[in-house]
């Protein structure tokens, strides 16, 4: 990706985060969050990870967000406005972030791995097509991959359900565990109006 | 199986069956009056015998290995002895109390026994500990004080003995460490001692761990300055639990720096700065709490401090460490066990029939009660050191062990100490001299009346009493239980 | 029948349960409940009876799952702990009830099931993966218990506590496991292991990448200074939740560190003295900071809460405590001891307080007052709870903190042994004032107290389990004797 | 030129910024919100490592997978966080952090 | 066996009565009475078995570990022979006495148990073959007078009296205990006196001569046994407890307070008289405190109107006699002067012999008076007795003369003659000076007591209603004088096994300081006190005993009362304070301000999170990896 697109990107994710943070009114929040995850799916796809930038977008700015505003809308809550803001709270919010963000930095100007660009380390995708093991069983991987482009989403899936079937299955689990939870937690009490 | 099992497990047996419903007085009755007949038992086995006898070991766990050990030499049957005949009389002399008063000193007192008859550090500790709960519990519930004192009190015992403890426990964790040698960790006693025969420690070490241990062992014995917790608790405890903890259970610290501190690092206490800092403390319990055991102006306070005042003197045989001295130490454990739980048991009912204690309102108790006055002389002289009672002989043999390797003309620092020491044996007659004069001399006071208790109700005392003339005018009774070297 | 076929079941039996409640509506909490303990109970015995080793688990399942005995153990040790949590539900049923939304219990019945298998699967989990999936089915599962009587404004303020600082901590791991990814390529432990021991691993990375995953470990296992929701949660969630939170989640929080540190502090681990060093200093702080604000609670379920944290530092010291040649309880074995030591005293800490309320008393150190004579079979079996909590030798929790102390002193931590010293002794201090409550006689001539046979047997076995654990060890150290290959770090 | 340096940064500043907005913020939706976006900051981190530590010249996809499994992870999460927010809203009609401080001390 | 036979009896009498005697009521007294009958014909039996040669043997076990023999053995000798008839002797007579004298004390069964308990520890005293032995027993015979002194425990002023005879001797007995120690320590461990003679004899190890010889430890451990002796045998400055002694029963007074057991000082001084005799210093001192010693309580005899209180400045004054006597005699022999001859003797010992019986006499005879009198003491409210009690009088007339020292005649001349011969042998003029002064002094109070107390009119109701007392009290009395007088005789002296040193020809100085002393002495009473109703002379310092207990209870009040509630604060304070309160009272804030990490804000709590990571991450990335971990 060109320096000016990602840098572009990391605004737009960085940018809204920053609204997210500071925005008075939820609804705003809520629609920055979106704005920021949109620009954090373009850095994965950046990054050579279409299906996750896919999913990000779907799963984080279609549903979460739509959930957290139907929430927000649902609850008429209404924006920060009149209450009074807690500066400590805030003070060191700001504070440790700033620490978060400079220790990260100096570990990451001490990694050797980040200096790397994706240039230094392309992928070899013609290569990696008679190396990929059993994902070769599926010959569209096979051909994608000769023909030159990342099959990403199939890649993924064959990873998913030959390697982490169980895992999947324990995040169905996961996943209907929150259902009942939800039921449970938002249910109206019969007996009571 | 061995007999020591027995022993042990008897008292904590009663008390479960009166928790379960027994009838408490007989049960506990029975079970301390088997146990008696079973400690002299076992030491006229022991008799003129040297060496562990009695042993039984369970393993409990191979590594670290602990092991469910019991044994016994002259000093464990002595304390044994000791802590039946206490236990006993305790236990005899309890009247119109609930079944807790039963319960609690058949706990203590069977803690005490395993602590005594175990050979595994393990256990040696977890006994003592055992014992310490229904002390702590006791002083709280049914102190002889207002429930907000004597509950300050038994926390300020407890801490101080909880802490101790802890201290004690990093100090025996530290020997077995040092102690088991090679591949394992054990807890056994007798292997970490071939150990510390085969293997000693460089003395500089030895004297780190024995300090350590000193300050464990002596925060349960109220060495000098961790001791301000024994006067108050004495004071305010129960009467059987005054006896049985000031009596025995306190002695669980000297019995453990003779038993285990002394073997395992023989050189410990004689490296320069422990011994004097041993010094140092043991001259702040003789002097110091000699002093304001003086100044004490009721009874229980009097008896309470000289108690921690007495500990200086066995502190004394074990600075010393010849045989003698520590052989004089042992009997000394015993002679105040039984002397000073005479004095706490005789007190007990002082204060129940008189209600008071102070010396400037009591006086003339001897024309009313000469019997009672006969026993409390018994426990006042054998506190002096009067010879013919026990405490003479642990105490004269305390002090010439302190001067086995005398050189004339040069006094060491632990020669000096024993002269300073002696000056306590002044002090302790000045001040139970003037408790009894207090007390049974002069005139009846008037208001106060006391009748000496019935014969069954002397018995205990009685007991106890003539346990002191018997060993005090024989005391090579105990001393041939101590045919091994120390 | 494998272990891997067994857990699954178990959480089918969950989802059956769930199912049965939301069609037959009208099924009593009791067949519920009883079938959720049969259930489970049915799960121990065939897990005990089934093959203990890796290879009979399985082929898709053995990338990420082991069984050694660390594994076995904590297996065991995650059914019995749900089996009693199931029935200390029922038993605290009658109040719980009023609480919770229709009062409706079912699928307190049912979630505990997924809660165990997912603890069971993180167990013998291989990588960070499968931790993940697992620890995240627990903590939402949790999400829902702690909140589930949320008709208590206690049990609502925990829920939203412990969703806001678990999802920070989810957070906070993820993050910790992208930074162990990117330093060693990898997420089985093994790799990490490998990586770590190969001197060309960029250490920095390595080292930021671990205390990140430790942090976010530390917070399930309730370490210093992510200790701070514990007090809260333990306090407003139900009894029956709380005893799971603190002995179930944390054990297994306990055997995912042991895991991750195995691979941290490999032989020759380039990064294994520093995580030694943060593990002692946590260890000592978690002990510190929860024995010393426990002695001014006036709340037994937060005094047990504050107690709990203090544990967890004990067995974050003896993990600190790589293993001794000496000591057949290597650390991960002095951790699982402890734990086993920690179940039965804590779940009947817990049980006593459950059947208090059940009695419809408080949870507060004065309402403890006069148990002795209100029914001394409870107050003494409080008593056995507390003073092994507080580490009294002849209980088992003596011999766990012996353990630890032994570990301390053998490396020469003296720093650590003082701070876990002091830890114990204010422990002294908060546990022996609960007992002397309860046998405080002074006060109001209150009425008996009575709970059911099996509340008296269960109690009563679990008391007993604390003595013969106390005095009797051996059994347990032979089941944790290890098969794991030695780790030590230099 | 673009490293993987400027990524991890760029998720390094979400995840501060998140971290920000959970300590400063006091209604519980927008922590909520910050707390996805700590989230995705290590998601981002994670596909970024997997970019480079290539297996057989491709991504490393059990990275991605783990991304994955995270998203759908904080999804199950919001929906519990939510409906447990819902419920704080329905007792205390706020959604305030300073409306849960009973339990302390 | 005789020796068991006389230490043990008395032991068993005093147990069976101390355990029985609400039950045995009369049997007790005589059980006592019968016992101390028989001891005494044991013991003349041990007189006519008397062989020279002296024998160590093992009575009974008692501390023997290691190279510790601490037991009960005998050593019986010349000394301890002759010393054992005295004391069987007079204890018999005493308890014979005490049938009469406490016929109508409730308390009787306890008076005889304390006084058999006395004849076994005296005896074990007389008979302790090694210092620790002696030791044993020097407490025991304590112990006995504390019971003895206190028998009228109902009087204030006994049990202050008692307690303080205890508590003095207590000091005494820590001096002792250390000289004990310090000869154990430098002997090898053996306190046995045989041993400790050798040791100390030409050739052994601790010799003045020996190599390892040190004059300061000799000098130290002299002093510390010395001050033992100091104790029993009420020396300067350990002196203010036997005037006060005087509460007790009269009969006790005799026997214990006059008689054996004060005397047990000297006894033992002479016992250990090697060990003086190495140490010039500590044999000056010694004779000083015994000069002072006796000088002091003779002044303050001259102004004591109490029968019995007079008569125990005069015993404090003959013990400084003869303590002095054991200085000065170490002296002379430090000097070169030869005493010890095959049949070694020792004036001490002799003046203690002659001592004991005319002093028990007068005790018993002021006993009699005073029971005679209705138990008044006050020789001013007598008067007169002469007539009404003319046995008493005769008999008490005569151990005055013999205290006074009747020239060739009575006992005391003779033993008193030889102290001063030592005293003048000893080469320092002012004891030789001080003694005569002291002997005048005697005669001029004992002179006065008689002539108040026996001759003129009777003044008071008491002493005109006085009647001569029964038989059996007057038995006693004339049996002793009849030793009084005759005692120091050759024959008498030789067949008691009396210490008497060897006979030689008394310097004439000190014959006629002797005589002199006695006839100015006894001129000056009977010309000052003849016919008078008062006291004509009025000094206060002596009446008042130099002020003595009124300094003691200063010295009592500000080093010890005032002392211990000064260390009673400090400990309360400082000990506890830091050891007790101060940790607990951080370890409380720390648990406060810990708490307050716990405020239930969500917002502190994420904060905490968030640094907790923040300092995890600063620890162990940027400070661990450059400590060196």
């Amino acid at each position: 990706m060109p320096p000016l697109l990602f840098y572009l990107f990391a605004l737009i994710t960085l940018g809204f985060g920053f609204l997210v943070v500071t925005g008075r009114n939820p609804v705003t929040c809520a629609l920055a969050l979106a704005a920021s995850f949109v620009g954090l799916a373009a850095l994965f796809l950046s990054l050579d990870a279409y299906f996750i930038g896919v999913i990000q977008i779907l799963v984080y700015a279609g549903a979460v967000m739509v959930l957290f505003l139907f929430i927000i809308m649902l609850l008429d809550i209404k924006t920060e406005e009149g209450k009074k803001l807690n500066l400590p709270a805030i003070v060191s919010g700001v504070l440790l972030a700033v620490l978060l963000t400079l220790q990260i930095a100096a570990v990451v100007g001490s990694t050797e791995l980040a200096r790397k660009t994706s240039q230094d380390t392309p992928l070899a995708l013609t290569e990696a097509a008679t190396k990929i093991g059993k994902a070769a069983a599926l010959p569209t991987i096979t051909n994608d991959l000769k023909a030159g482009t990342l099959p990403d989403a199939k890649l993924i899936g064959f990873t998913l359900f030959d390697q982490y079937g169980f895992h999947l299955q324990v995040i169905g689990l996961l996943l209907l565990v929150g259902t009942i939870g939800v039921v449970v937690l938002s249910k109206r009490e019969r007996s009571a109006p | 199986m061995s007999v020591l099992e027995l022993i042990i497990a008897l008292p904590l047996l009663a008390a479960l069956a009166i928790w379960l419903g027994a009838p408490a007085r007989a049960a506990s009755l029975a079970a301390t009056s088997i146990n008696l007949i079973l400690v002299l038992y076992t030491a006229v086995q022991y008799w003129g015998k040297t060496g562990l006898a009695f042993t039984y070991s369970r393993p409990i766990l191979e590594n670290p290995s602990l092991s469910f050990a019991v044994g016994a030499d002259g000093i464990s049957i002595i304390l044994a002895l000791l802590t039946t005949l206490v236990m006993l009389a305790a236990i005899w002399q309890i009247h119109d109390r609930p079944d807790i008063f039963y319960v609690s000193s058949l706990l203590i007192g069977g803690g005490a026994l395993g602590a005594f008859l175990t050979t595994d550090i393990f256990f040696i500790y977890a006994f003592h500990e055992l014992a310490l709960i229904p002390t702590f519990l006791m002083i709280a519930l049914h102190g002889r004080a207002e429930p907000a004192y004597r509950k300050a009190v038994a926390w300020k015992a407890t801490i101080y003995l909880g802490v101790g403890s802890l201290v004690l426990l990093a100090g025996l964790v530290w020997l077995v460490l040092e102690f088991s040698g090679g591949s394992k960790l054990t807890f056994d006693l007798e292997a970490l001692r071939s150990q510390a025969r085969l293997n000693p420690l460089p003395d500089a070490k030895q004297a780190q761990i024995f300090f350590v241990l000193l300050l464990g062992f002596g925060s349960l014995v109220s060495l000098f300055p961790f001791h301000s917790w024994a006067a108050p608790a004495y004071a305010t405890a129960p009467t059987p639990v005054a006896m049985l903890h000031s009596g025995v259970l306190k002695k669980f610290g000297l019995y453990g720096l003779i038993r285990i501190a002394l073997p395992l690092l023989p050189h410990g206490a004689h490296v320069e700065w422990v011994q004097n800092a041993l010094l140092l403390m043991l001259l702040g319990n003789i002097l110091i709490m000699g002093l304001v055991t003086i100044h004490a102006k009721r009874l229980d306070d009097t008896l309470a401090n000289s108690s921690v005042m007495h500990m200086g003197y066995i502190f004394l045989g074990i600075a010393a460490g010849t045989e003698i001295a520590l052989k004089g130490a042992v009997i000394l454990m015993f002679a105040h066990g039984i002397s000073i739980a005479l004095l706490f048991g005789l007190l007990g009912r002082m204060r129940n029939q008189l209600g008071t204690l102070e010396y400037n309102k009591l006086g003339g108790l001897a024309s009313h009660a000469p019997a009672f006055t006969v026993l409390f002389a018994f426990g006042t002289f054998a506190s002096i050191g009067l010879p013919g009672l026990t405490n003479f002989a642990g105490e004269v043999l305390i002090f010439l062990g302190n001067f086995t390797d005398f050189k004339a003309g040069v006094m060491t620092n632990l020669q000096w100490t024993v002269i300073l020491a002696l000056w306590g044996v002044v002090m302790s007659a000045v001040y139970m001299l003037r408790a009894y004069r207090s007390i049974f001399h002069g005139s009846p006071a008037t208001g106060l009346f006391m009748i000496d208790p019935a014969l069954s109700q002397r018995v205990p005392f009685i007991m106890l009493a003539a346990t002191l003339l018997v060993t005090g005018c024989c005391p090579w009774l105990l001393l041939n239980l101590m045919k091994s070297a120390l | 029948m494998s272990v891997f076929t067994i857990e699954a079941g178990l959480a089918l039996l969950g989802l059956a349960l769930l199912l049965l409640e939301a069609f037959k509506p009208d099924i009593s909490r009791r067949t519920l409940g009883l079938t959720a303990i049969a259930g489970t109970t049915l799960a121990l015995v065939l897990f005990i009876f089934a093959p203990h080793d890796t290879a009979s688990l399985p082929g898709f399942i053995q990338p990420w799952h082991q069984l050694d005995s660390l594994a076995i153990f904590y297996k065991g040790f995650a059914l019995v702990i749900t089996i009693l949590v199931l029935w200390l539900t029922l038993e605290c049923a009658p109040y719980l009830t009023r609480f919770t939304v229709d009062g409706k219990l079912a699928e307190m019945f049912s979630l505990p099931l997924i809660v165990c298998a997912g603890m069971m699967w993180m167990a013998s989990a291989r990588d960070l993966v499968t931790v993940f999936v697992s620890l995240e089915l627990v903590t939402v599962s949790f999400y829902v218990l702690v909140a589930f009587a949320r008709k208590s404004a206690f049990s609502l303020e925990a829920g939203v506590k412990y969703l806001i600082l678990g999802a920070l901590s989810t957070g906070v791991l993820v993050y910790g496991i992208a930074w162990i990814y990117g330093a060693t390529g990898t997420m089985s432990f093994d790799g990490i292991a490998k990586a770590l021991a190969n001197p060309a691993t960029s250490k920095t990375t390595a080292l930021f990448g671990a205390a990140v995953l430790l942090c976010g470990l530390g917070f399930k296992v309730a370490a210093a200074p992510f200790h701070m929701w514990v007090p809260d949660v333990y306090q407003g969630a139900p009894t029956p939740v709380t005893a799971f939170l603190s002995v179930g989640s944390k054990a297994a929080g306990f055997v995912v560190l042991t895991r991750a540190l195995d691979a941290f502090m490999v032989e020759g681990s380039i990064i294994g003295s520093e995580i030694q060093a943060l593990l002692l200093v946590i260890g000592s702080l978690t002990a510190l900071l929860g024995s010393l604000p426990a002695m001014f609670q006036a709340s037994v379920k937060r005094l047990l809460a504050y107690s709990s944290i203090s544990h967890a530092g004990y067995l974050l010291l003896a993990l600190a405590c790589r293993e001794s040649a000496r000591f057949d309880l290597s650390s991960g074995g002095v951790v699982a001891f402890y734990l086993a030591t920690y179940l039965p005293m804590t779940v009947l800490g817990f049980l006593g307080l459950g059947l208090m309320r059940a009695n419809g008393l408080g949870e507060d150190i004065k309402d403890f007052t006069g148990l002795a004579k209100r029914n001394p079979l409870l107050a003494l079996l409080m008593t056995i709870s507390f003073a092994s909590l507080a580490g009294l030798p002849l209980t088992a929790g003596f011999l766990g903190k012996l353990f630890v102390f032994l570990g301390l002193a053998d490396h020469g931590y003296w720093g650590a042994l003082s701070c876990a010293v002091i830890a114990a002794a204010a422990g002294f201090y908060y546990y022996f004032k609960t007992i002397l409550a309860m046998y405080t006689t002074e006060g109001t001539d209150v009425p008996a107290l009575t709970f059911s046979v099996p509340a008296k047997a269960v109690a009563g076995a679990l008391a007993l389990v604390i003595l013969i654990l106390g005095v009797y060890p051996k059994p347990l150290q032979k089941v944790l004797t290890s098969d794991r290959p030695a780790v030590v770090a230099k | 030129m673009i490293t993987l340096g400027h990524y991890l940064v760029v998720s390094g500043m979400l995840f501060s910024l998140g971290l920000a907005g959970v300590i400063a913020r006091r209604n519980i939706i927008i922590v909520y919100m910050c707390l996805e976006m700590m989230l995705s900051a290590a998601n981002l981190a994670l596909v970024g490592f997997s970019r480079f530590h290539l297996v057989n010249g491709l991504p490393d996809y059990t990275a991605q997978s783990l991304v994955f499994f995270t998203i759908t992870v904080a999804a199950a999460e919001v929906a519990v966080g939510l409906a447990i927010i819902v419920a704080l809203f329905r007792s205390k009609q706020s959604v305030d952090v300073e409306s849960v401080t009973k339990l302390q001390g | 066996m005789h020796a068991s036979i006389i230490l043990l009896l008395p032991f068993f009498s005093a147990l069976v009565i101390l355990l029985g005697h609400r039950q045995l009521k009369g049997a007790a007294v005589l059980i006592s009475v019968g016992s101390s009958i028989i001891s005494f014909i044991a013991c003349l039996a041990l007189l006519a078995a008397a062989d020279d040669k002296e024998n160590t043997k093992l009575l009974l076990p008692f501390l023997d570990i290691g190279y510790l023999h601490a037991n009960i053995d005998v050593l019986i000798d010349k000394q301890s022979r002759g010393m054992m008839f005295i004391v069987s002797f007079i204890g018999m007579l005493v308890h014979i006495f005490s049938l009469g004298y406490m016929k109508d004390d409730d308390a009787k069964p306890r008076f005889f148990g304390s006084l058999s308990l006395f004849m076994f520890s005296m005896t074990g005293i007389v008979l302790a073959g090694n210092l620790i032995m002696m030791f044993i027993f020097w407490e025991l015979v304590g112990l006995s007078s504390y019971l003895l002194i206190g028998h009228w425990y109902q009087k204030a002023s006994a049990a202050e009296a008692c307690k303080k005879a205890f508590l003095t001797n207590r000091i005494g007995d820590f001096g002792f205990m250390i000289g004990i120690l310090l000869l154990f320590g430098a002997n090898g461990g053996s306190v046995n006196i045989e041993d400790l003679t050798t040791a100390f004899g030409p050739g052994g190890t601790l010799g003045i001569h020996a190599p390892g010889h040190s004059a300061g430890f000799t000098t130290a451990a002299a002093l510390c046994i010395f001050l033992g002796a100091v104790g029993k045998s009420a020396q300067f400055p350990l002196h203010v407890w036997l005037p006060d002694a005087m509460e007790g029963p009269t009969p006790v007074s005799a026997l214990i307070h006059a008689a054996t057991m004060v005397a047990a000082g000297v006894y033992m001084l002479v016992r250990v008289r090697f060990l003086i005799e190495a140490s010039p210093l500590a044999a000056e001192i010694i004779a000083g405190i015994g000069a002072v010693t006796a000088l002091m309580a003779a002044l303050m005899a001259t102004q004591q109107n109490d029968i019995k209180r007079i008569l125990a400045y005069s015993t404090l004054s003959q013990l400084g006699y003869m303590v002095m006597a054991v200085g000065a005699v170490a002296m002379s022999v430090q000097h070169g002067h030869e005493l010890h001859g095959p049949n070694p003797g020792h004036p001490a010992m002799f003046h203690l012999y002659t001592h004991a019986f005319f002093k028990a006499m007068l005790f018993l005879g002021s006993g009699a008076i005073i029971y005679a009198c209705h138990h008044e003491q006050d020789i001013w409210k007598m008067g007169g007795l002469r007539k009404h009690m003319p046995v008493t009088f005769y008999t008490f007339l005569i151990g005055t003369l013999a205290l006074m020292g009747l020239p060739w005649i009575t006992s005391g001349f003779y033993s008193k003659e030889a102290i001063l011969g030592a005293a003048y042998d000893s080469g320092c003029s002012i004891l030789f000076h001080s003694a005569s002064l002291t002997a005048l002094l005697t005669s001029f109070y004992m002179m006065r007591l008689v002539i108040v107390a026996f001759f003129g009119k009777s003044r008071t109701d008491s002493a005109r209603h006085a009647k001569e007392v029964e038989v059996i009290m007057l038995l006693p009395l004339v049996i002793l004088a009849v030793f009084s007088v005759f005692s120091a005789w050759k024959t008498f002296a030789d067949t008691l096994q009396a210490y008497k040193p060897a006979h030689e020809e008394p310097h004439a100085t000190v014959l006629f300081a002797s005589i002199a002393a006695f006839l100015i002495g006894t001129g000056g009473a009977i010309y000052l006190y003849r016919g008078k109703d008062k006291d004509p002379i009025n000094i206060k310092l002596f009446a008042n005993k130099f002020y003595f207990d009124e300094i003691y209870a200063v010295i009592v009040r500000v080093c010890q009362d005032r002392l211990a509630w000064i260390v009673t604060a400090l400990e309360r304070v400082l000990v506890d304070g830091l050891v007790a309160r101060l940790p607990t009272a951080i370890v409380a804030r720390l648990g406060a301000a810990t708490r307050m990490l716990q405020g239930g804000h969500l917002q502190g709590y994420t904060f905490l999170l968030g640094g907790g990571v923040i300092a995890v991450i600063y620890l162990v990335v940027f400070v661990l990896p450059r400590l060196g971990h």
